[in-house]
């Protein structure tokens, strides 16, 4: 076991290297850099920006450098001592722009997986036992209404509504009293009061998907042979279907696991665009509109880091779980 | 001689009749408030507390006093805005527009700020500036002429810091040099006259110079007066020390100085949360501010300011009809946006207060002359193409569907009640008449049409073009659609090319557009001055001509190209202009490049921009009725927002 | 005595089940999943529309009618009388201007009193059916060409909204069709020897997966929709990104498939067919994958909706299909705006194509998956 | 045609009818059981009143081509249906000690009652040994959690008892390989593993439903040397489900002959095999190989196919393929089920299959059996 974890460590670190590379120039591709995305923006509002001040800004930028140079002293930045560079818009160090973030960013995905989780899988498993019942269709239905209508829109007219006649707070995760408030249990309370907007948004979208794996699955398991002898052996249907077919039918979902990582970390990026939430997805977002590069190619490398780390997890997750891929 | 001897005595006269109208009641008020200044109830009880000396030693000598709007205000409450994504200018316009001189409210000239006076020697080539006795930064500290040279040698001087002098400090290659007299009065001196230098220090490029004044508070940041600057570095994770100094002092173009809470300031309201983009940015009240309303209350009125961070326009224009924004144009003056306001007054509680695009129009179409492309560079050099491109064109049409008949038919020159406004400019080639474009397109030589009854161009094959067009503009994308078939009727082949506004510039830069849509600048007489790229090639910006625009810029660079005689001629009138010190002269000069502009015709204009509207809650008082809108004016700043206040 | 032939012997009933072979089974199987079952016909109906788009739909996408901005969806009615006098069967109402002055509006009201005949195979704007046959008649449409009839109302251009959707329809239902193809394709076929090959095989294909699944989307999606050469048609730029974009997005699937076949590598019938000396690809393709055939349908049924509502996520996000093209994304994202909820909620119609088509597409899926399973 | 008699089967001695078994030591009696199945096509009466007792530590066979309903019985004992099936007829009636009954077939098929009888009191070996354990638990975790629950042991008393099981049927170093997956069993090893779980809380009932169809001659016959052991050793009762008449011969004490629902010949082995009467019985025994029957002879198949439920033949359901049959009443009324005293019964008009039984000299049923199998 311990010469196959090794054996993906070192792959591992190759696809990052690989990675990285690709993400940098990922974000040269479009034409132009940083300044001019800034005098873009500028010329928006009717300023410009005169090219004796553009000259300057690009040597302190280091822009002028060829673009193998500017990787190669992002990338030694970050191994030798864990400097991811400095984001241009922002002007602070990537590191504690993307930590500002983390927490929010974990905290709403992770509740998101959960929720998705619990409601997919009940239903999931329902839809399959009690096929072409009522019932399947109705809570069918509403899982694919989830998925179905843009998250966009559900965001935006959920935001408006809410607003307007609930009175809640346009946008962010906190009442403009507890915004900038020290942690209090009432700043707690605050927060799942506006928590559950964006989790709902998400989670209907995640769950319509899972619902139906988990439904296919399941009722390929559900008329094997071994199902039969543990009804046999007087199993009740709940605990023999929790305890085998289920058991089995989860293997799809381990193999995909691994990817829920990467999502964890950058979130749902549109929904926190509409809803203003503070969490890493716009930081994304702007990032790469403005061509923000070690912003953007810190994000994307520590996405595919985790990525990677999530492929590896769920290699592992799949052997626990199915026994005759652990003996191969 | 003498005529610039008469010009610089009526600059005088103009320049102290423009200040008189607040200068002279000024006079007398100020001997009778000597003594008994009052300041907000906030503020009394630290003074009680011991924790602030009174207020008559917080304010200069003689503060300035503020004539408000429409009557004395009553302090207390919360102005709240709200920001969009990382690099919002809304702070820089509200809370951060305090210059040496500023624009006064209707923007017809400049009027004393931090400087109590100001002069200039006959031919523009000095300026001196008189600051206030006893101004003091918002944490005390005395502001004295030593600041503004600590600005000037450690800042704009500083190779490091600053590479190259911005264009309008200096006269050709030689940057200003900045002189002391005695602590309260500093001099600027230019090699050549310059007639600008007031307007830029008013407009929003001027404010880098108050942001690289407070040197108590910069020298801890800089090399030469702190050796060990480097712990300061490391902690606060900056590359070098020279990038840590450039954050904290910013530049116009960025809210880098608003993201440090400690930096000393003499606006009215200093940061308490700075803009991190995940939390609301807060600004109090300054304790020192240095001006009072003429019954002597120290302003500003109102306690606190704050912005919630938005991550997409839309919730902005939530929050506006909920009633959650007090007073705000930014990013709600739009036209689909002002009719969404409109419907939602009494449900949000605000009224609305028109803002003035300073465009000279809504949209413009240049086709680039000096595109790579030489069978494109010949057609687009024919001012018959242009006339009748721009006679094609149904005016009304685009009227009616973009801007629900609110505008009208106007090419892009300046504004109607402008000082530089010529009717005849603004209406040539307006209007709709197919039959005189087919004439003015034939008289090009361009007669014969292919299959589809496209024009033959030189090269034998049709004549077709792209044109760029930002992506965020919603009604441009639209119009160029309406556009694209009016050419069709006439023969030619145009394709919108919707793009992100970073690479429309990245094109510009390049000279790579073939033709390209924007919103006309230069719409006021000041804006005409400070931004003409509209009117003959003045930089790369100027799409209809990008790579003269380049040489009138840098003539070795790469892209640049030599000007035709008329463009040429243009330039040279407007670097002339930038001698010139009175208002008169530019505005003489500023014609003359317009007659040109007029009789080449480079850009074609569509309709002027109609106006847009801001939100101002009912109990949010002394906000004029009506406000210029462009960065230039650093919209609402000069109509004072410290004498706003909320009852 | 009855003779006692092969055939013969059997019973009427048992005959025909005999015959129908596994096609004729799975579909007796389909049709008692009614859901699926009428999703089937919905997704022929709206594939159906997108071939006749120009037909179906009253005027063309792009033509716009200044004197009808923002105006309401009308009423299809029956039984009225027009101007002059005569019975119409079919009518819509037209509008009344109400002008706002104040809120900078042109507001427009259903005028009751008038009344503008509707008919079907109606004469309206000429087009080309498939850009080959020139043809002029419309399924509904306004009797008289210039009689505003807008059932979904219009726009900002004042441009049908029931006409733009129905030629949304053509490109947001065929333009993933490609690239959802090549990453099935693709997802089988290395997941299936990923899984069944293991060693370095297995090792490479995973690898290869690692690193194009973290190159994240959105980036390489802008780049090259910057990247792409200026003066090509917004349609083709958008079909050759979902191509190349199909090319990285087959790793989902080959995972499942690669987890599938590990654990179907151990059952007997796969050991007997190598026994019977099937060669590795006959292997895979027979006798492994119709196994999980369930799976595959589901997740491709899954990838189709996937590939539409990705579209509109990423016209939202400014870098998908741009105005001229339509589709249902570019609709949409006109929609996300207070001015449409608030004053033109009908701009959010387009979004019930959208819904239909998913779920449609979804049920259908489900009911192939469960009559194609050899089990139930 | 005339019955011509059956040469003697090969056998060499006459079967002697033993008496039939008195019915207070049945330990299960079915009665004119009828279950039917709802499918697309219509309803399915696959088991049509079916009538037969389990005698204690005996082995009663169930034999019958494939479509015969012989499963669907075998299953009705647990009352463990597909949810599609009803049982809306007769009863399975189960006497624990001779005295008590419980009907099984008016139990609730999910209810707590049936489900303590199940792998307690009757349990049930399937015929696919492959997938008749869940691939991803091991062995013990299959087999503790009943024994436990069953016997009412800890863990650890019903992982002891699980080894010995497994060790009982055979399977070397048990405490071990509890731990290890079915798919590490060979076929036979896993029907072994079956039949100790089976047989792991001491049932007095088990029911196999073709337990070694999937496995290979030799394992079968091991498979059934290990059950007929077990069964001497606890005098468990099998009920044994096939249609593989040379195990019927090797296993059963008494046979249940079925087609198409119906029980149309029913009795002990000897007397079925020595006097078959119903014509399917004797066309069934005709049509296994005899051993030294030389080449050349061809095997006799009983012309036709099971015709299909829906469209059931009138009168006899085996008429179509009855070489015996009388037009005018074979293909017009349904024959009645005539007893021939004790549990031998036939289900058919022929005057020659309702004849009175001839008393045959005793013979001890082993020897019968063992000659069969070495014969």
């Amino acid at each position: 076991m311990w010469r196959f974890i090794a054996h993906r460590v070192v792959y591992t670190a190759l696809t990052l290297a690989a990675v990285s590379l690709v993400s940098f120039l990922i974000i040269q591709l479009p034409p132009g850099d940083f300044l001019t995305s800034l005098a873009g923006k500028m010329a928006e509002q009717g300023g410009d920006l005169d090219s004796a001040s553009l000259a300057g800004l690009k040597a302190r930028y280091g822009l002028d450098q060829p673009w193998y140079i500017q990787y190669w002293r992002w990338i030694t930045g970050i191994l030798l001592h864990g400097d991811f560079g400095q984001s241009f818009e922002w002007n602070k160090p990537v590191s504690e722009l993307l930590w500002d973030r983390m927490g929010m960013t974990l905290l709403l995905s992770l509740v998101t997986l959960i929720v998705t989780w619990m409601l997919a899988l009940p239903i999931g498993i329902y839809s399959a036992v009690r096929r072409y019942s009522l019932l399947d269709y109705v809570v069918t239905f509403l899982g694919f209404i989830g998925l179905a209508i843009p998250s966009f829109l559900l965001s935006l007219a959920l935001m408006y509504i809410l607003s307007r006649y609930a009175g809640m707070s346009v946008g962010g995760l906190f009442s403009p009293a507890y915004v900038n408030a020290p942690w209090s249990w009432a700043k707690l309370v605050d927060l799942a009061a506006h928590l559950w907007l964006p989790v709902l948004i998400l989670s209907t979208s995640g769950t319509a998907a899972l619902i139906r794996v988990m439904r296919a699955n399941l009722i390929d398991e559900l008329h094997k042979p071994y199902v039969q002898t543990a009804r046999a052996n007087g199993l009740g249907e709940m605990e023999l279907l929790f305890k085998y077919p289920v058991r089995v039918a989860l293997n799809p979902f381990v193999s995909t696991i691994g990817w829920v990582l990467p999502h964890l970390f950058s979130g749902a990026v549109i929904v926190s665009v509409v809803l203003s939430l503070p969490t890493a997805g716009p930081l994304l977002l702007s990032a790469l509109l403005a061509q923000d590069m070690y912003l953007a190619g810190s994000f994307i490398l520590i996405l595919s880091a985790l990525t990677v780390i999530g492929t590896l997890l769920s290699d592992l997750l799949l052997a626990w779980l199915d026994p005759r891929v652990r003996y191969q | 001689m003498i005529s610039s001897q008469r010009a610089l005595g009526r600059a005088i006269l103009y320049l102290s009749i423009g200040c008189g109208v607040l200068g002279i009641p000024e006079l007398t008020m100020r001997a009778a408030l000597a003594a008994d200044y009052k300041e907000a109830p906030s503020l009394a009880k630290e003074v009680a507390a011991g924790k602030l000396p009174p207020v008559a030693e917080r304010l200069p000598t003689n503060p300035l006093v503020v004539k408000p709007v429409n009557s004395i205000g009553s302090y207390g409450g919360t102005w709240r805005q709200a920001l969009v994504g990382a690099s919002d200018g809304l702070l820089e316009r509200t809370i951060g527009y305090t210059r040496l001189v500023r624009w006064d409210p209707q923007w017809t000239g400049v009027v004393p700020d931090v400087a109590e006076s100001y002069s200039a020697n006959s031919d523009g080539t000095v300026y001196t500036f008189k600051l206030r006795k006893g101004i003091k930064w918002s944490d005390g500290t005395p502001f004295t002429a030593d600041d503004i040279l600590f600005w000037y040698n450690d800042i704009l001087m500083n190779k490091e810091i600053t590479p190259a002098v911005p264009r309008w400090l200096r006269s050709g290659n030689d940057p200003v040099v900045v002189s002391k007299v005695d602590d309260e009065t500093i001099q600027f001196s230019f090699k050549s006259p310059n007639g600008m230098l007031l307007y830029y220090l008013a407009s929003n490029i001027g404010s880098d110079i108050l942001a690289g004044s407070p040197a108590h508070y910069l020298k801890k940041f800089h090399k030469a007066y702190n050796p060990d600057v480097d712990q300061l570095v490391k902690a606060a994770g900056a590359p070098s020390w020279v990038a840590l100094i450039q954050a904290k002092v910013g530049n116009w173009q960025s809210p880098d100085r608003w993201r440090d809470a400690a930096r000393p300031v003499l606006d009215p309201w200093k940061l308490t949360v700075p803009y991190t983009g995940t939390t609301q940015v807060v600004a109090e009240r300054n304790p020192y501010y240095f001006k009072v309303d003429p019954e002597g209350n120290q302003l500003p009125y109102i306690d606190r300011v704050t912005y919630d961070v938005m991550g997409d326009v839309q919730s902005v224009i939530l929050k506006a009809t909920n009633g959650g924004l007090d007073m705000q144009a930014q990013r709600l003056n739009s036209l689909e946006t002002g009719m969404v306001l409109a419907a939602h007054r009494e449900q949000g509680g605000y009224k609305l207060f028109k803002v003035q695009p300073a465009w000279s129009n809504g949209m413009l179409i240049c086709l680039n002359q000096t595109v790579k492309n030489p069978v494109l560079r010949q057609v687009f050099q024919n001012k018959d193409f242009r006339i009748g491109l721009s006679l094609a064109i149904n005016r009304d049409e685009i009227n009616d569907i973009l801007y629900a008949g609110q505008s009208r038919p106007y090419q892009a020159v300046p504004r109607p009640g402008t000082a530089l406004y010529d009717e005849k400019l603004a209406t040539q080639y307006t209007q709709f008449d197919v039959k005189a474009a087919n004439a003015a397109l034939d008289r090009t030589g361009f007669t014969k049409r292919d299959d589809q009854g496209y024009r033959i161009g030189p090269d034998g094959k049709r004549i077709a073009f792209s044109i760029d067009v930002q992506t965020a503009r919603k009604d441009h994308i639209d119009a160029l659609e309406l556009i694209r078939k009016y050419w069709k009727a006439v023969g030619i082949d145009m394709q919108p090319k919707p793009i992100e506004s970073s690479f429309a510039v990245a094109r510009m830069l390049a000279n790579d557009q073939e033709g390209l849509v924007w919103i006309g600048g230069g719409g006021y007489d000041f804006l005409g001055l400070l931004d003409p790229k509209w009117y003959f090639p003045y930089e790369n910006q100027s799409a209809f001509g990008s790579a003269w625009g380049i040489y009138y810029q840098n003539p070795k660079d790469p892209n640049a190209e030599e000007p035709p005689a008329w463009a040429k001629k243009q330039q040279d009138l407007y670097t002339e202009l930038l001698k010139t010190v009175s208002d008169e002269g530019k505005l003489a000069l500023m014609r003359q490049i317009l007659a040109i502009t007029g009789e080449e015709f480079p850009v074609i204009g569509t309709d002027m921009d109609p106006d847009n509207y801001g939100v101002v809650k009912t109990n949010f008082h002394n906000v004029p009725d009506i406000m210029p809108d462009t960065a230039f004016y650093v919209t609402p700043g000069p109509t004072n927002p410290e004498q706003y206040f909320m009852k | 005595m009855t003779d006692a032939t092969a055939t013969g012997g059997l019973s009427p009933p048992r005959r025909k089940l005999v015959e129908l072979g596994q096609w004729g089974l799975i579909y007796r199987r389909f049709r008692k999943h009614k859901l699926a079952y009428w999703s089937g016909f919905i997704v022929l109906a709206i594939y159906a529309v997108a071939l006749f788009a120009e037909f179906v739909a009253p005027y063309s996408s792009d033509r716009y009618n200044p004197r009808y901005i923002y105006s309401p969806p009308q009423m299809l009615k029956m039984f009225g009388r027009d101007q002059n006098g005569d019975l119409a069967l079919l009518y819509v109402n037209g509008y009344k201007v109400e002008l706002d002055p104040v809120a900078l509006q042109r507001r427009f009201v259903i005028d009751e009193s008038r009344v503008y005949p509707v008919g079907f195979f109606v004469k309206g704007e000429p087009y080309h059916l498939f850009g080959l046959i020139p043809a002029e008649r419309h399924l509904i449409g306004p009797v008289d060409p210039d009689a505003p009839m807008y059932l979904w109302g219009t726009d900002r251009l004042g441009r049908d909204l029931l006409s733009r959707t129905i030629h949304g329809t053509r490109i947001s239902m065929s333009i993933g069709l490609v690239g959802v193809t090549i990453s099935l394709v693709l997802g089988i076929l290395l997941g299936g020897i990923s899984g069944y090959y293991g060693g370095w095989a297995d090792q490479a294909v995973q690898r290869t997966i690692d690193f194009l699944k973290s190159i994240p989307t959105i980036p390489l999606w802008m780049g090259l929709a910057a990247a792409i050469p200026d003066r090509m048609d917004p349609l083709l730029v958008y079909f050759w990104i979902t191509v190349i974009l199909s090319l990285i997005g087959w790793t989902d699937l080959a995972r499942v498939v690669r987890g599938r076949f590990l654990s179907l590598k151990t059952e007997d019938f796969v050991m007997a067919a190598r026994l019977d000396g099937c060669s590795r690809q006959r292997v895979i393709w027979h006798h492994m994958v119709p196994s999980f055939t369930s799976h595959i349908v589901a997740s491709v049924t899954l990838a189709i909706p996937a590939m539409i509502l990705a579209e509109t996520s990423l016209s939202f996000l400014g870098i998908g299909l741009k105005p001229p093209v339509v589709s249902w994304g570019v609709l949409l994202k006109d929609a996300q705006s207070l001015l449409a909820l608030t004053q033109a909620p009908w701009l959010f119609l387009p979004g019930i194509p959208v819904v239909v088509a998913v779920l449609a597409l979804n049920f259908l899926g489900d009911g192939i998956r469960d009559a194609a399973d050899p089990y139930s | 045609m005339r019955l011509t008699p059956i040469p003697d089967a090969g056998l060499g001695v006459p079967p002697v009818p033993r008496p039939a078994a008195e019915p207070q030591d049945l330990l299960f009696e079915v009665e004119n059981l009828k279950v039917h199945f709802a499918t697309d096509d219509g309803l399915v009466r696959a088991v049509d009143g079916v009538t037969f007792g389990i005698p204690r530590a005996k082995t009663v066979c169930i034999v019958g081509e494939s479509g015969s309903g012989k499963s669907i019985t075998g299953r009705s004992l647990m009352n463990l249906l597909p949810h599609t099936a009803r049982i809306v007829d007769g009863h399975v009636l189960y006497h624990p000690e001779p005295g008590r009954t419980i009907d099984i077939g008016k139990l609730d098929p999910r209810g707590k009652p049936i489900r303590a009888l199940r792998g307690k009191d009757v349990s049930f070996i399937s015929q696919e040994p492959m997938a008749a354990l869940s691939p991803v638990h091991t062995i013990g975790q299959q087999m503790v959690p009943v024994i436990s629950r069953h016997l009412k042991l800890g863990r650890r008393e019903a992982t002891e008892r699980a080894a010995a099981m497994l060790a009982r049927v055979g399977i070397p170093k048990p405490a071990e390989r509890l731990g290890s997956y079915p798919f590490e069993f060979s076929g036979g090893m896993r029907q072994r593993v079956c039949i100790a779980l089976a047989l792991s809380c001491r049932p007095k009932l088990v029911i196999a439903d073709e337990p070694t169809t999937a496995l290979d001659v030799t394992t079968q016959a091991n498979i059934i040397d290990l059950l007929v052991e077990l069964q001497e050793e606890s005098g468990l009762s099998i009920l044994f489900i096939t249609h593989d008449l040379g195990v019927v011969a090797e296993v059963a004490s008494d046979v249940v002959v079925m087609y198409l629902g119906k029980v149309v010949e029913r009795g002990s082995v000897e007397e079925i095999f020595h006097d078959p009467r119903h014509p399917y019985t004797r066309a069934l025994l005709r049509s296994v190989p005899r051993l030294g029957a030389g080449r050349d002879t061809r095997l006799a198949a009983i012309r036709g196919m099971v015709p299909s439920p829906f469209d059931r033949p009138k009168g006899c359901d085996f008429h179509p393929r009855c070489d015996f049959a009388i037009a005018g009443t074979c293909d017009v009324t349904a024959p009645p089920d005539v007893a021939l005293g004790g549990s031998r019964s036939v289900r058919c008009v022929l005057p020659e299959a309702i004849r009175p039984p001839v008393q045959r000299a005793e013979t001890p049923p082993s020897s019968t059996q063992r000659t069969l199998r070495h014969g």
